[in-house]
């Protein structure tokens, strides 16, 4: 027998590959249309502790009771929560590839008529005066003009509103 | 009713970045072995095997099911558990309820993670935000923004400097220096550390955790079985396991409500007469995801007072000779395989508790140490083990 | 067994070929609601919840953070079994023996429709040997169908009848998403799978969730007055590579069973159980399991059926529900064979009753040709 | 508020697969010299194959390698008549757990040059190797009947 030791160990290359349908549920699927018609971020509410939640969901966390049938709208404007300069961009799961990122700032966002802890959002933040930023400024979302989907990427980015 | 359970074997590979000799069960296989040899039983003895990874890492389906040419669960019980970042300590809780409800006298888990498989490293954990809602948009500011803010707010709340997560990175690395399963042991100088790069401010580079190819594993025996064999247990004195809705990570915790870590440790510190923690808890090993979050997480678990941490950093109290020892092993910024991070945590402290940690072996005397777990959506678990049953 | 463990409350959704009208954890949400209004608990009552999911069925990862986020988990705890539901209720049945907790939520749900099941079981073959072939649990099934009708002389028309009973069960079943009268010359006439695998000898494309509460002796009287209770439960792993095995046994079935029933007091299964829900994804692994649960002597599967052993009228019903061959998910199967035994125990089967019903079986498997068993025994 | 929304979404990732040293061994020889080996375990007395480091049985390290005949017997086999993605060869073909001599555990491999109608449990075959290696299973392109 061969008994020397191999000094390059093989690997077995491998991609995975799926295709998801993921189902928005009639709680997101408002809000996806909302978004895609009207520009609009809505939210729903707990019946029981009237907190709103954001994104819409068939329950509330806190009472796991069902949410009721009741929309409120928010935003899409809000309060810079975070904002961080993009350094190495992610791989996109879609892809499997880097992501193209169509800004080069990343930031949290507190949308108007939302309490922080009861929901918020990450997005992109499209920067002309970079040392203008500060947390708790205002920022307001461009939307896209054609070809909504109803997801998050329909608004291209956010800019912050300078006083 | 309820059994006592014991830690009566603990194992753990030599953790790198990069495993190219050994497939993942071989890995696997290398902790369970640990684990057997060190409870000086053999797979014939175990009843049950559990295990836990996070499958996105590998990209593989039911990773337990391949993982039996490893573990030695052929013909065994088992299953597997997983949750994310807390995978490692859900498993060992796991390993602890199996025995202790009576069913079980000798169990096994194993838990790893083998991050050389991914082209990318961490990144199929991408699949990790909802599809509708934050996945587009996780460059930059998913966890790692998190870990920054915690930064900026704990140096504003607390008067702490950047020089302050410098001195806990430090004290990491001195630690996994004297640990020779720790994966970065990198000698570092205070120069050293303020050079690293600005992930975003203040969170530098190397307050991150690394990716991590590495397993670990645990044996778990009843009281009857453990007071009848040749290696010292480390009793399961209690745990807690406390959740938080995924707005907690990303919009950060409301003023009036207390984190999912002061929670956890609230009810586990009541449940078992705990009034003095630094008094009645000799030592933590704690999963901190980032430098800062040590400083963070250890006031959240009341380590120290609130804004006090720095303090006790400052005076050396979080070292392997201080009054507190925190993370001896190094730590997650150290060492970080995702799936048994929160295992090792659970390893060290039974180590620490048997005085069989060698090198960084804690100077104080450990009855009592607490292990933590976080992942998920900002969720803790706390386990808490004792020397001595009483 | 001194510290008793009784399931008070089950609830399944209609199994259904595609819900895309529904999150994956919106499912998780309505079964669970509704064990919560059977037994007037609310959120502050659940001392744990256990679910069970699969981040590769789910394209999510960690998927249980929105499952236990709409499970009430804030600040409360919440565990993820990724195996199959039996596993999870085993699971939480041990959490309650082990005295940490009083009252467990225990949820399965998924949706088969979200992705090409057969790519995401590509994954669970070892990437160094086999994964490359493209093989995925069909075809290791149809190997082991194959195998198994080869040394036992297991026929075809054995396999079929099997169907042709789950469809007809599966009419009294209102949650079952496949039910009707249905011939053995329908089957064998139906496109080849994987042979010997046909198109109706396999399971179909399901979604759905099932939801159980299960809590400890002393709370079970005051939530229902028809407590379930757990009498045995036993789980077991064969060996990972097909090559390993002997593919027309399931000694990890066996073994796996041979716990539950000792730890039941059962001797002779098929005479002390009354009804049995079993996980068969395949025509030929209900014949196969019979033989592992000991219902019949090796190699006598194909005997047990065509002598109308399991059928509604005979010794011992084997799935009255129609089982997995009527519609129901994988990871969701061995959680809803516990609650339709569950729903036998408490008399509340309806046209799908088997009168009587003191003792049942509930056995759920994952892993290539079944590698992990797990067999529940539950009576009144 | 019913409105059904699904979005399709694609999900890719790329891996790369250790085989480790005993691997690195088995399909090194597999693919410079068309030799197949299994690994003999101390302790149970099997012949395992595919070789791995440890008895999945007593876990007993494995060290010693056995040079296996190319050829063996169909133990079972299936013929697949659906089509996936990551199938390398269009359906219909099958696939066969085949015993090489002087192995106690089987492969699965695909079976070719023959008439799928003529497959038969029990069926002596032969590997077929690819003609230059690549270093993974499928130096064996498939099994073929004796």
């Amino acid at each position: 027998m061969n008994q020397k030791v191999p000094d390059q160990y093989i690997k077995i290359p491998h991609t995975v590959r799926l295709l998801y349908r993921y189902a928005a549920g009639p709680y997101m699927a408002r809000f996806c249309k909302e978004l895609r018609e009207n520009k609009r971020l809505v939210a729903n509410r707990c019946p029981r502790c009237r907190r709103i939640l954001f994104p819409p969901r068939i329950s509330c966390p806190d009472c796991m009771v069902r949410a009721a049938d009741e929309w409120v709208e928010v935003g899409p404007g809000g309060t810079l929560l975070f904002f961080a300069e993009l350094g190495r961009p992610g791989i996109d799961t879609r892809t499997g590839e880097v992501q193209e990122l169509p800004a080069s700032y990343a930031c949290l966002i507190q949308p108007d008529g939302v309490l922080i802890g009861q929901g918020c959002f990450s997005h992109w933040l499209k920067v002309e005066n970079p040392e203008k930023l500060r947390e708790g400024m205002r920022v307001e979302p461009v939307f896209k003009e054609e070809r909504r989907l109803g997801t998050l990427e329909d608004i291209l980015y956010y800019v912050p509103v300078e006083e | 009713m309820a059994k006592r359970a014991a830690i009566v074997g603990v194992g753990q590979t030599y953790h790198k970045s990069r495993r190219p000799d050994v497939t993942q069960v071989e890995l696997i296989n290398e902790a369970v072995k640990a684990a057997l040899d060190d409870a000086q039983l053999t797979i014939k003895d175990i009843e049950c095997v559990l295990f836990g990874n996070m499958e996105e890492c590998e990209g593989s389906f039911l990773t337990d099911c391949w993982a039996t040419l490893g573990t030695g669960a052929y013909m065994k019980e088992g299953c597997k558990i997983y949750t994310g970042g807390t995978t490692g300590t859900t498993a060992a809780i796991a390993a602890a309820q199996h025995v202790a409800s009576g069913l079980f006298d000798t169990v096994l888990v194993a838990a790893y993670e083998k991050q050389d498989e991914s082209v990318y490293g961490m990144e199929p954990l991408g699949l990790v935000p909802d599809p509708l809602w934050r996945r587009r948009f996780r460059s930059g500011a998913g966890a790692a923004s998190w870990f920054a803010r915690v930064g900026t707010t704990y140096m504003a709340e607390t008067g702490a400097t950047e020089e302050h997560a410098a001195m806990v990175r430090l004290k990491a690395d001195r630690c996994a220096c004297r640990n020779p399963h720790a994966h970065l042991r990198l000698n570092l100088t205070m120069e050293a550390v303020l050079k690293s790069p600005f992930l975003l401010y203040p969170l530098r580079l190397l307050y991150l955790c690394p990716t991590t190819s590495g397993a670990c594993a645990l044996v778990v025996a009843s009281e009857e079985r453990a007071k009848r064999m040749a290696q010292k247990p480390v009793w399961f004195k209690d745990w807690v396991i406390v959740h938080y809705e995924i707005e907690g990570f990303e919009g950060f915790f409301p003023e009036g409500r207390i984190t999912s870590h002061e929670q956890a440790a609230n009810i586990l510190y009541s449940r078992n007469g705990i009034t003095n923690v630094r008094r009645d808890i000799q030592m933590a090993e704690i999963y901190e995801p980032a430098t800062w979050a040590e400083l963070q997480f250890s006031e959240w678990f009341h380590f120290a007072e609130k804004g006090g941490m720095w303090r006790m950093v400052e005076r050396g109290a979080t070292d392997i000779e201080g009054e507190f020892p925190i993370n001896p092993s190094g730590g997650v910024t150290c060492t970080n395989p995702i799936g048994c991070t929160a295992m090792i945590r659970v390893a060290e402290a039974a180590l620490q508790i048997r005085g069989d940690a060698g090198e960084h072996q804690v100077t104080r005397d450990v009855k009592t140490a607490v292990a933590t777990g976080f992942g998920g959506s900002f969720w803790t678990e706390m386990v808490l083990l004792t020397k001595s049953l009483d | 067994m001194a510290d008793r463990v009784a399931i008070v409350a089950v609830a399944q959704t209609k199994y259904e070929e595609a819900r895309p009208d529904r999150r994956v954890f919106e499912l998780a949400f309505e079964v669970a609601e509704r064990v919560l209004e059977q037994t007037g608990l609310n959120n502050d009552d659940l001392d744990i919840r256990v679910t069970c999911s699969q981040d590769h069925l789910d394209g999510m990862g960690i998927s249980d953070v929105p499952v236990s986020e709409v499970l009430g988990a804030q600040y409360g705890a919440e565990e993820k079994i990724a195996s199959d539901g039996a596993m999870a209720a085993r699971y939480a049945f041990i959490q309650i023996l082990s005295g940490h907790y009083d009252v467990v939520l225990v949820v399965a749900q998924c949706k088969e429709s979200k992705v090409d099941q057969n790519l995401v079981a590509n994954l669970a073959f070892d990437p160094i040997y086999h994964r490359y072939l493209g093989l995925d649990f069909l075809s290791a099934a149809a190997m082991q169908a194959n195998r198994y009708m080869h040394q036992h002389g297991i026929t075809p028309e054995q396999c079929a009848r099997v169907v042709v009973k789950s469809l007809k069960n599966a009419k009294n079943n209102p949650y079952a998403q496949r039910a009707m009268d249905i011939s053995v010359e329908d089957i064998l006439r139906s496109p080849v799978l994987a042979y010997p695998i046909r198109q109706l000898d396999a399971k179909p494309v399901s979604d759905g969730a099932c939801a159980m509460i299960l809590v400890r002796e002393d709370r079970a009287k005051r939530l229902t007055d028809k407590p379930v209770w757990i009498k045995g439960v036993g789980s077991c792993y064969d060996a990972f590579y097909l090559g390993d095995r002997e593919l027309a046994d399931c000694d990890s079935l066996a073994a796996a069973a041979k716990r539950a029933y000792q730890m039941a007091g059962i001797t002779e299964p098929l005479k002390e159980i009354d009804v049995a829900e079993i996980s068969a994804e395949y025509s030929y692994q209900e014949l196969l399991w019979s033989e592992g649960l000991g219902f019949c002597d090796p190699g006598e599967g194909g005997r047990l059926i065509e002598r109308g052993v399991t059928g509604m009228d005979g010794e011992l019903p084997l799935n009255p529900s129609g089982g997995l061959l009527s519609g129901c998910p994988t990871h969701v199967a061995g959680l809803s064979r516990i609650a339709e035994a569950v729903l036998q125990l408490r008399g509340e089967a309806g046209a799908r009753q088997v009168p009587g019903a003191k003792t049942a079986l509930a056995h759920g498997f994952v892993g290539p040709c079944g590698q992990l068993q797990c067999v529940m025994i539950l009576g009144k | 508020m019913e409105e059904k929304m699904v979005f399709d979404e694609p999900y890719v990732a790329h891996y790369q697969y250790s085989v480790g040293a005993v691997g690195t061994k088995f399909f090194t020889e597999l693919r410079d010299n068309k030799k197949i080996l299994g690994m003999r375990c101390p302790a149970c007395h099997l012949v395992y194959f595919p070789p791995r480091a440890t008895c999945h049985r007593c876990l007993a390290k494995l060290d010693e390698w056995v040079e296996l005949s190319d050829e063996g017997t169909l133990i079972t086999y299936t013929v697949v008549h659906y089509s996936e993605p990551v199938q390398p060869q269009e359906p219909p073909f099958a696939y066969g757990l085949i015993r090489l001599d002087g192995a106690d555990t089987c492969i699965c491999h695909f079976l070719g040059e023959v008439d799928p109608e003529s497959i038969n449990i029990g069926m002596r075959v032969k590997a077929v190797f690819r003609e230059k290696g690549e270093g993974n299973m499928l130096d064996i392109r498939y099994f073929k009947p004796l």
